[in-house]
């Protein structure tokens, strides 16, 4: 029986040249829920979920997923356990079609198969409503789109744990309102890390709220719990918290 | 027809054209295509790393001249036959290329031309150093009444083609085959985006070692068969000069295209070949033709091709 | 016959009587481009003029010559595809005319192959040293290993006994040291360090200090554009007290000896294939090839006396198409049906007189080796001119056979 | 020679060399840093300043002294304006995309090694110095009776020798200023990283880009009019000056000033040191290799910045 | 003031707007809205003389500035903060505002003024760009543009992943720039946002521009919104 959580961290620390942007994170994730990691412009949240997939090179700390502790292991081994990572500044493969994008994402997994990817992709594109796009350059894509783009990459990977990184920015209203059905509808097989900074897709998706502030863990609980905390009122939510 | 079909009638057919032309050809141009093969194959392990992983290398010179000389000195030296001493020019190209990528791989970007380029340089320097058995720049003659290769006398203009024709088949379609490859399309995306690729989950570290050593290798496989096919082995090949023909070839033929390296192995060939025999200033026309080829055909010709009728070019 | 050279043009009537009215074609394989640029250069104003003689005395075998040059780049790859280009598609009776060893080792299997007879002027010593083949013949310069050996007496009778070696650290510097080193301790004298010098290099001074104190002589022998520089800075290292000097010309073909910097060569010897500046005791021959080729008595053009000549080497291009005359006048050569043959007349030369088709001197042509003999000059630079003070025998030169061509089939 | 003085002769040797060599690489580190564009041109830029040196030399010929003047004033010019207009027919023309640029700039090459053989000729041209004394120096040790001083044998340097060093270090010291205390080192670095952006903040990207171009061939030329008179121009001798620019650029970290005249330091010393231990050649090979192993552990350069 | 009439552009052959005309007026906020894709960041670069027009004109304050070539626009005090804040991403934080500061001149007040908007940039300013943590880019990226002592500015979704505090301090300045006199066209995909500040709308859809509301009317009448982004 797994146990409930899928990834914990302790102590996890990253020092930019004295400045430490994750001091000693204790961090839990609860399988199958979506998990929204807020907190102010500089908190450390991207250098925390860089951290967990390895992008980051962690100055301590340990990370554990599916009950094994991977803090040794490089980016691309703690992926093929089943994390995908999209990244908060759009990193997509400019120079090739959208198609060639989500193809490179599925077929790490899906290997030899061409058939068994080509059906992935397509489904995915279906997904994020980008099919009609595939053969288009990724590059000439709008903005918009290359960050719809992004979460298809993620998609693709049918991974265990998501972690997305602000992915509604940029997106309009609508796309927006597809991407919360999109995370409802994982919901439930994929654990789902979210960071956001719009609190009305972090208040319609969140099954927990985890708060960083000047790298540290400032808040967790509940959206309502949260949103009641006069810490986070005051690190982040300022005046506007209109959600 | 689906374009992996296309694709592979396309290569079939341009082995099939050589192997045609062989017969049409004045005999000079069936010399001069014989040579073109053999560094159409050194051009199209240039391309697996620059074309399709995206690194520069500078030093590929290194991997055609230890080849070259694997095979040279081994037949020079010890008398081992053609076949085993390609197998030793294959090999010793094979252990460079996996040292220089072991190293040269912690670094990227301009530091990994310039690293490899120094190696390449390093080379040279010993090839001269040891010039007791290298004989240095001069280099040396291989035997004629050796260069025997599974029975065929390779100094004989029908032999030698279809030895050139048949190293330039293995590694055309080799190559074909492994850019559609997953594998390949591994290579692509690292050349597209390294750091997405990594947090795909590919191990891109290993991806770009694979790479180098396959460069490496099928550029030394071009070395040992200059040597063999054309009697000869000398430290002019580990110069700089040759580092950068690879470069050229592929640049202008169409960089991450199949075609490429033979298209531009051919134009450079001929733009020199014809034009000298015009002018004594034919590197001026050679240098105006370059210029004007960058303006005009972006992505090199074969690139111009599919860029502008197939799109379907591998 | 020497005045009607200026004809360029040969007249066509002239060669009328010819079986076959076509010219013969004579593959050149010229440096144009590359290191070897400055010495392509004369080599192909000795050429022309050679052949211009030739044609004005009735060309060969009452056939016109006529030369096809091609650049080769000083590239080994390059030469072999042109000597191929020579057999071909221009469809020459020979090539002739390389000067890099580097070029002929790359080209000379090429041209064994297609049976092109192939007259290199490169006094290296890979003909006679049985590298190459049977097509492959040096009748018109001698050899490195030869020009090496024919020194040693002279350098060791009147320079000293210690001798530091200053090279290249190519192959043909490597011949200097192993030649000279083995004819030295032949003569008694001793070499007391080799320096062998990076190719590529560009200054010098750092490597000077490896010359023991004890040296006696300097033998220097660079190649390339830096020499001048290399001259430079051993007088700027030795200052007014240094070992006497001893190097080969090589170091300044088409160099004035006008040139800033080396002032501080005077009283020093050259190795010299021909004498660069007339001497008194100038042979007719000598003047008449001079005037030929357009080089005055100080050995640079008329037309520019800046422009100094490789008068110690081209002469192997001028005797050299001369030699291919005889041959084919000797084989009754009458296209390439005959190569096999020309190259068996050639082999069958041995003495050649100094005449005007041999400025340079008399010769011995050694059929077996392909290689030739001759004798070299060994001058003082005086007032900045190089005054001849010995001329070596051509027995002085010769070395055992290291190779017989001539039992190798065709 | 004895060990001491010949280290020292070395040093100075290589002081000679590194400081041509840092004046070149400075031409390439600036358009190799604000371009990012290979220029494979540049070596031959740095010839035809030593061959327009040797032809205005001898057209002034009044004395050495005056036509080097002249050289070292009219050849960097006449080869930046050579570079600007390289810039604008070709290169602004292909959008200074990285692949295309070797390509044209090997074409470039051609060219003007072509042009330069048919119009000068193959042959070396020397360049005489504008004065040139032989300076011998001392050496001081400690002997039996203390401390001692005397003249080895072959231990000097030319007075020429001596200006070539004092010039690279005015002329960087210059260029440092220029780049550091006006605000063109930040306009060329803006430029570089983002053009499109660069220009929505009032940058001529077009013009940046030609004078970059032409200030760094114009480096070039000016390390080789102080070369000639030690060095003689050829129409060949643009190979070394490139691959050594760029190596020095790459070690010594890329747009890194400092960094890129410390390599220049270390490549020119080591190069003369190294060569005080081993036979030539050899010294030449370790020298290349441990340039290399520098850049394999320290990818980033000496002076580069730590990437994450 | 800034007035945009009919403007054709396209990138290479694909033609992306097709006859787009708005107008920004002196001490007013026009805001842009339309889904992605539509056209809106080319809107921007257009203005900004980044991309070459096939028909149309852009004139200020009468005078035209399509035509000219792109590094005047800005000297005419035209601002801009791009899409994905392009920071010049190796410069310092202080050297990303030196650039600003130089392309009008300003003086060493409008330096201290932006920090004083920014307060976490002033922290920071040795830090390279590019990593500093998003937010802070787009703080910079707005500071800089500020730099100019703009008369027309232009934000193209400057909010993007800010931490909604954050945002309203954003909006404040736009505000006070506004006040100050400065035309503004802003970028937004948060409706509600748009509502709260906007002082007319466009939309834009396909690279046309579909209708120019004012905010109030749109407040009235959020059919609209449906009609033209279906939200
Ligand atoms: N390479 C680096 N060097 C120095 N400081 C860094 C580096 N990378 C990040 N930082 C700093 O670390 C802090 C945390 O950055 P991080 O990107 O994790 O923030 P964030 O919580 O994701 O913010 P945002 O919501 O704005 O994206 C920031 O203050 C940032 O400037
Ligand atoms: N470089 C390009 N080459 C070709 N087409 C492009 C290029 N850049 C953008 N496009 C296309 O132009 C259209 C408009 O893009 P634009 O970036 O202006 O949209 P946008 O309204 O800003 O969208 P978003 O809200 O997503 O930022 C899109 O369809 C896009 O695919
Ligand atoms: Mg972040
Ligand atoms: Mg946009």
């Amino acid at each position: 029986m797994a146990s409930v959580n899928i990834l914990s961290t302790r102590g996890l620390t990253k020092i930019y040249g004295g400045l430490a942007a994750n001091e000693d994170v204790d961090f839990d994730l609860q399988r199958g829920k979506v998990t929204a990691l807020i907190g102010p412009n500089g908190a450390g949240k991207s250098t925390f979920v860089g951290m967990v997939s390895g992008r980051i090179r962690a100055t301590r700390g340990t990370v554990v997923f599916e009950d094994q502790d991977i803090s040794a292991l490089p980016a691309h081994e703690r992926i093929r356990l089943g994390i995908a990572y999209t990244f908060q500044i759009t990193s997509i493969y400019a120079g090739l079609s959208l198609y060639e994008n989500v193809a490179i994402a599925a077929r790490r997994r899906l290997g030899s198969s061409g058939r068994a990817v080509r059906s992935k992709v397509e489904a995915v594109l279906d997904q994020v409503g980008l099919r009609d796009r595939a053969e288009q350059i990724a590059g000439d894509l709008s903005y918009g789109h290359q960050r719809v783009l992004e979460i298809a990459m993620g998609l693709a990977q049918d991974p265990e744990l998501f972690i997305l990184d602000e992915p509604t920015q940029g997106l309009a209203e609508t796309e927006v309102d597809d991407f919360v059905s999109l995370i409802k509808a994982l919901a439930g097989e994929t654990t789902i890390l979210l960071i956001e900074h719009n609190m009305d897709v972090v208040m319609r998706t969140a099954d927990h709220i985890h708060v960083l502030d000047m790298g540290r863990s400032l808040a967790s609980g509940t959206p309502e719990e949260v949103r009641a905390n006069a810490a986070v009122q005051a690190a982040y939510l300022g005046s506007a918290v209109d959600a | 027809m689906t374009n992996a079909r296309r694709s592979l009638y396309l290569h079939l057919g341009v082995i099939a054209l050589l192997a045609a032309l062989f017969f049409i050809l004045p005999a000079y141009h069936v010399s001069s295509l014989a040579r073109i093969m053999v560094l159409a194959v050194y051009a199209m392990g240039f391309n697996l790393l620059f074309g399709y992983t995206g690194l520069l290398s500078l030093g590929h010179a290194l991997f055609f001249a230890t080849g070259m000389y694997g095979l040279g000195l081994a037949m020079y030296h010890f008398d081992v036959p053609a076949e085993p001493a390609f197998v030793v020019g294959v090999i010793c190209a094979l252990v460079v290329a996996a040292a220089v990528g072991f190293l040269a791989l912690r670094t990227s970007g301009v530091s990994f031309m310039i690293v490899t380029l120094m190696f390449a340089q390093a080379g040279y320097l010993t090839a001269l150093y040891f010039g007791g058995w290298t004989r240095g720049d001069e280099g040396f003659v291989i035997r004629q009444d050796a260069r025997v290769f599974l029975g065929a006398d390779v100094s004989t203009e029908t032999a030698r083609y279809f030895a050139a024709l048949t190293l330039f088949s293995v590694v055309f379609l080799a190559i074909a085959y492994l850019v559609r490859s997953p594998f390949g399309r591994t290579l692509v995306a690292i050349r597209e985006n390294e750091e997405r690729t990594r947090m795909l989950g590919y191990d891109t570290h290993r991806a770009k070692l694979i790479a180098v050593i396959l460069s490496g290798t099928i550029s030394g496989a071009a070395g040992a068969a200059y040597a063999l096919l054309f009697g000869y082995a000398g430290a002019t090949f580990a110069t700089v000069q040759y580092s950068i023909f690879p470069l050229l070839w592929v640049l202008l033929g169409g960089a991450g295209t199949t075609l490429g390296p033979l298209i531009g192995v051919v134009f450079m060939f001929y733009l020199i070949d014809l034009s000298s025999s015009v002018t004594q200033a034919y590197m001026l026309i050679a240098g105006v033709a370059l210029v004007l080829l960058t303006l005009f055909a972006p992505q090199g010709l074969a690139g111009e091709l599919r860029r502008r009728a197939f799109r379907w070019l591998p | 016959g020497v005045a009607a050279a200026s004809s360029f043009v040969p007249d066509v009537a002239r060669f009328a009587h010819a079986q076959s009215s076509g010219p013969i074609k004579i593959g050149f394989q010229q440096h144009a481009t590359g290191i070897g640029a400055s010495y392509g250069r004369w080599y192909g104003r000795t050429t022309e003029a050679a052949a211009a003689r030739i044609n004005a005395m009735g060309g060969i075998n009452g056939r016109e010559v006529q030369i096809i040059a091609e650049d080769d780049g000083t590239d080994p790859k390059r030469g072999a595809e042109v000597v191929e280009k020579f057999a071909k598609q221009h469809e020459c009776d020979i090539a002739f005319g390389t000067l890099f060893s580097h070029v002929v080792y790359g080209s000379a299997p090429r041209a064994g192959e297609l049976k092109l007879p192939y007259f290199v002027v490169s006094e290296g010593h890979h003909v006679a040293s049985g590298a190459l083949n049977r097509y492959t013949l040096q009748p018109g310069i001698t050899d490195v290993k030869s020009q090496v050996i024919a020194m040693a007496p002279f350098v060791s009778e009147n320079l000293g006994k210690k001798v530091t070696m200053i090279y290249p650290d190519f192959a043909f510097g490597h011949d200097h040291r192993d030649f000279f080193t083995e004819a030295m301790t032949a003569q008694g004298g001793e070499i007391v360090a080799s320096i062998a010098i990076p190719p590529t290099e560009t200054s010098f001074t750092r490597y000077f200090p490896q010359i023991p104190r004890e040296t006696e002589v300097l033998y220097h022998v660079m190649v390339g554009p830096a020499v001048l520089t290399f001259v430079k800075e051993l007088g700027e290292f030795f200052g007014p007290s240094g070992p006497q000097l001893f190097g080969f010309i090589d170091s300044l073909e088409a160099v004035s000896f006008g040139s800033p910097g080396l002032e501080f060569l005077e009283g020093t010897y050259f190795w010299e294939g021909n004498p660069r500046h007339a001497q008194a005791d100038q042979s007719e021959h000598d003047k008449a090839y001079r005037a030929a080729v357009g080089v005055n008595e100080m050995g640079a053009s008329v037309e520019d006396e800046k422009d100094v000549s490789t008068y110690a080497h081209m002469f192997g291009c001028w005797e050299t198409l001369n030699i291919i005359k005889a041959g084919m006048e000797a084989s009754g050569y009458s296209g390439p049906g005959d190569r096999a043959s020309l190259i068996e007349a050639v082999e069958a030369m041995t003495d050649m007189p100094e005449s005007d088709d041999h400025p340079q001197g008399a010769k011995k042509f050694n059929g077996k080796t392909h290689q030739t003999f001759g004798h070299q000059y060994i001058s003082k630079v005086m007032d900045g001119k190089l005054v001849k003070q010995h001329t070596t025998s051509i027995e002085d030169g010769m070395y055992e056979d290291e190779v017989d061509y001539t039992q190798m089939s065709f | 020679m004895e060990f001491g003085p010949h280290l020292m002769l070395a040093a100075l040797e290589g002081a000679v060399t590194a400081a041509i060599l840092a004046l070149t690489a400075m031409g390439l580190s600036i358009v190799f840093g604000v371009m990012r564009v290979v220029n494979v041109a540049h070596g031959e830029f740095y010839m035809i300043g030593a061959v327009l040196a040797w032809v205005v030399a001898s057209m002034v010929g009044v004395t050495p002294a005056l036509g080097f003047l002249a050289a070292l004033v009219i050849a960097p010019l006449v080869v930046g304006a050579i570079a600007v207009v390289a810039d604008r027919v070709i290169l602004e023309r292909i959008a200074y995309d990285p692949d295309r640029t070797i390509v044209a700039t090997i074409g470039l090459l051609y060219i003007i090694q072509q042009t330069t053989l048919m119009t000068f000729g193959p042959d070396a041209r020397p360049v005489e110095p504008p004065f040139n004394h032989r300076l011998s120096l001392p050496w001081f040790e400690w002997g039996e009776n203390g401390f001692a001083m005397f003249w080895p044998w072959g231990l000097s340097i030319t007075s020429y020798k001596l200006f070539v060093i004092l010039a690279a270090i005015a002329i960087l010291t210059a260029l440092w200023l220029f780049m550091t205390r006006t605000k063109a080192g930040l306009i060329m670095r803006a430029t570089q990283q983002d053009s499109e952006t660069a220009q929505a903040f009032g940058i001529p990207v077009g013009r940046v880009y030609s004078y970059v171009f032409g200030l760094g061939a114009g480096l070039a030329a000016m390390g080789a009019v102080l070369v000639v008179p030690i060095q003689q121009a050829h129409y060949l001798m643009g190979h070394d000056p490139l691959l050594l620019s760029f190596i020095v650029v790459i070690i010594g970290g890329l747009g890194s000033l400092p960094g890129t005249v410390i390599a220049a330091f270390l490549i020119g010393m080591s190069d003369g040191i190294i060569s005080v231990f081993f036979s030539p050649t050899l010294a030449k090979i370790i020298a290349t290799l441990v340039v290399a192993l520098v850049l394999v552990f320290r990818p980033q350069g000496l002076m580069g910045r730590v990437e994450r | 003031m800034l007035k945009v009439s009919d403007i054709h552009v396209s990138y290479g052959r694909v033609k992306v707007l097709h006859g787009v005309s708005i107008e920004a007026r002196a001490g007013e906020i026009l805001c842009l809205l339309g889904r992605n894709g539509a056209g809106k960041t080319t809107l921007m670069k257009s203005i900004m003389g980044l991309l070459p027009l096939s028909a149309g004109q852009i004139t200020l304050d009468g005078a035209p500035l399509s035509g000219r070539p792109a590094h005047d626009v800005p000297k005419a005090g035209v601002g801009y903060v791009p899409q994905g804040r392009r920071l010049f991403p190796e410069l310092s934080v202080a050297e990303n505002i030196e650039i600003g500061l130089m392309t009008c001149g300003s003086g060493p007040e409008t330096r201290e003024w932006v920090l004083e908007l920014f307060p976490p940039l002033r922290n920071r300013l040795e830090q390279q760009a590019s990593t500093l943590s998003g937010g802070e880019q787009q703080m910079l990226a707005t500071a800089r543009a500020l730099c100019l002592r703009p008369r027309v500015l232009l934000l193209d979704e400057p909010t993007e992943g800010l931490q909604p505090s954050m945002i309203e301090q954003i909006r404040q300045v736009v505000q006070r720039m506004k006040d100050e006199g400065v035309a503004i066209v802003l970028v937004e995909q948060r409706v509600d946002a748009v509502l709260s500040i906007a002082d007319r709308v466009t939309f834009i859809e396909n690279g046309r521009d579909l209708e120019t509301v004012t905010a109030a009317h749109l407040r009235e009448q959020p059919d609209l919104l449906k009609t033209h982004l279906g939200v």
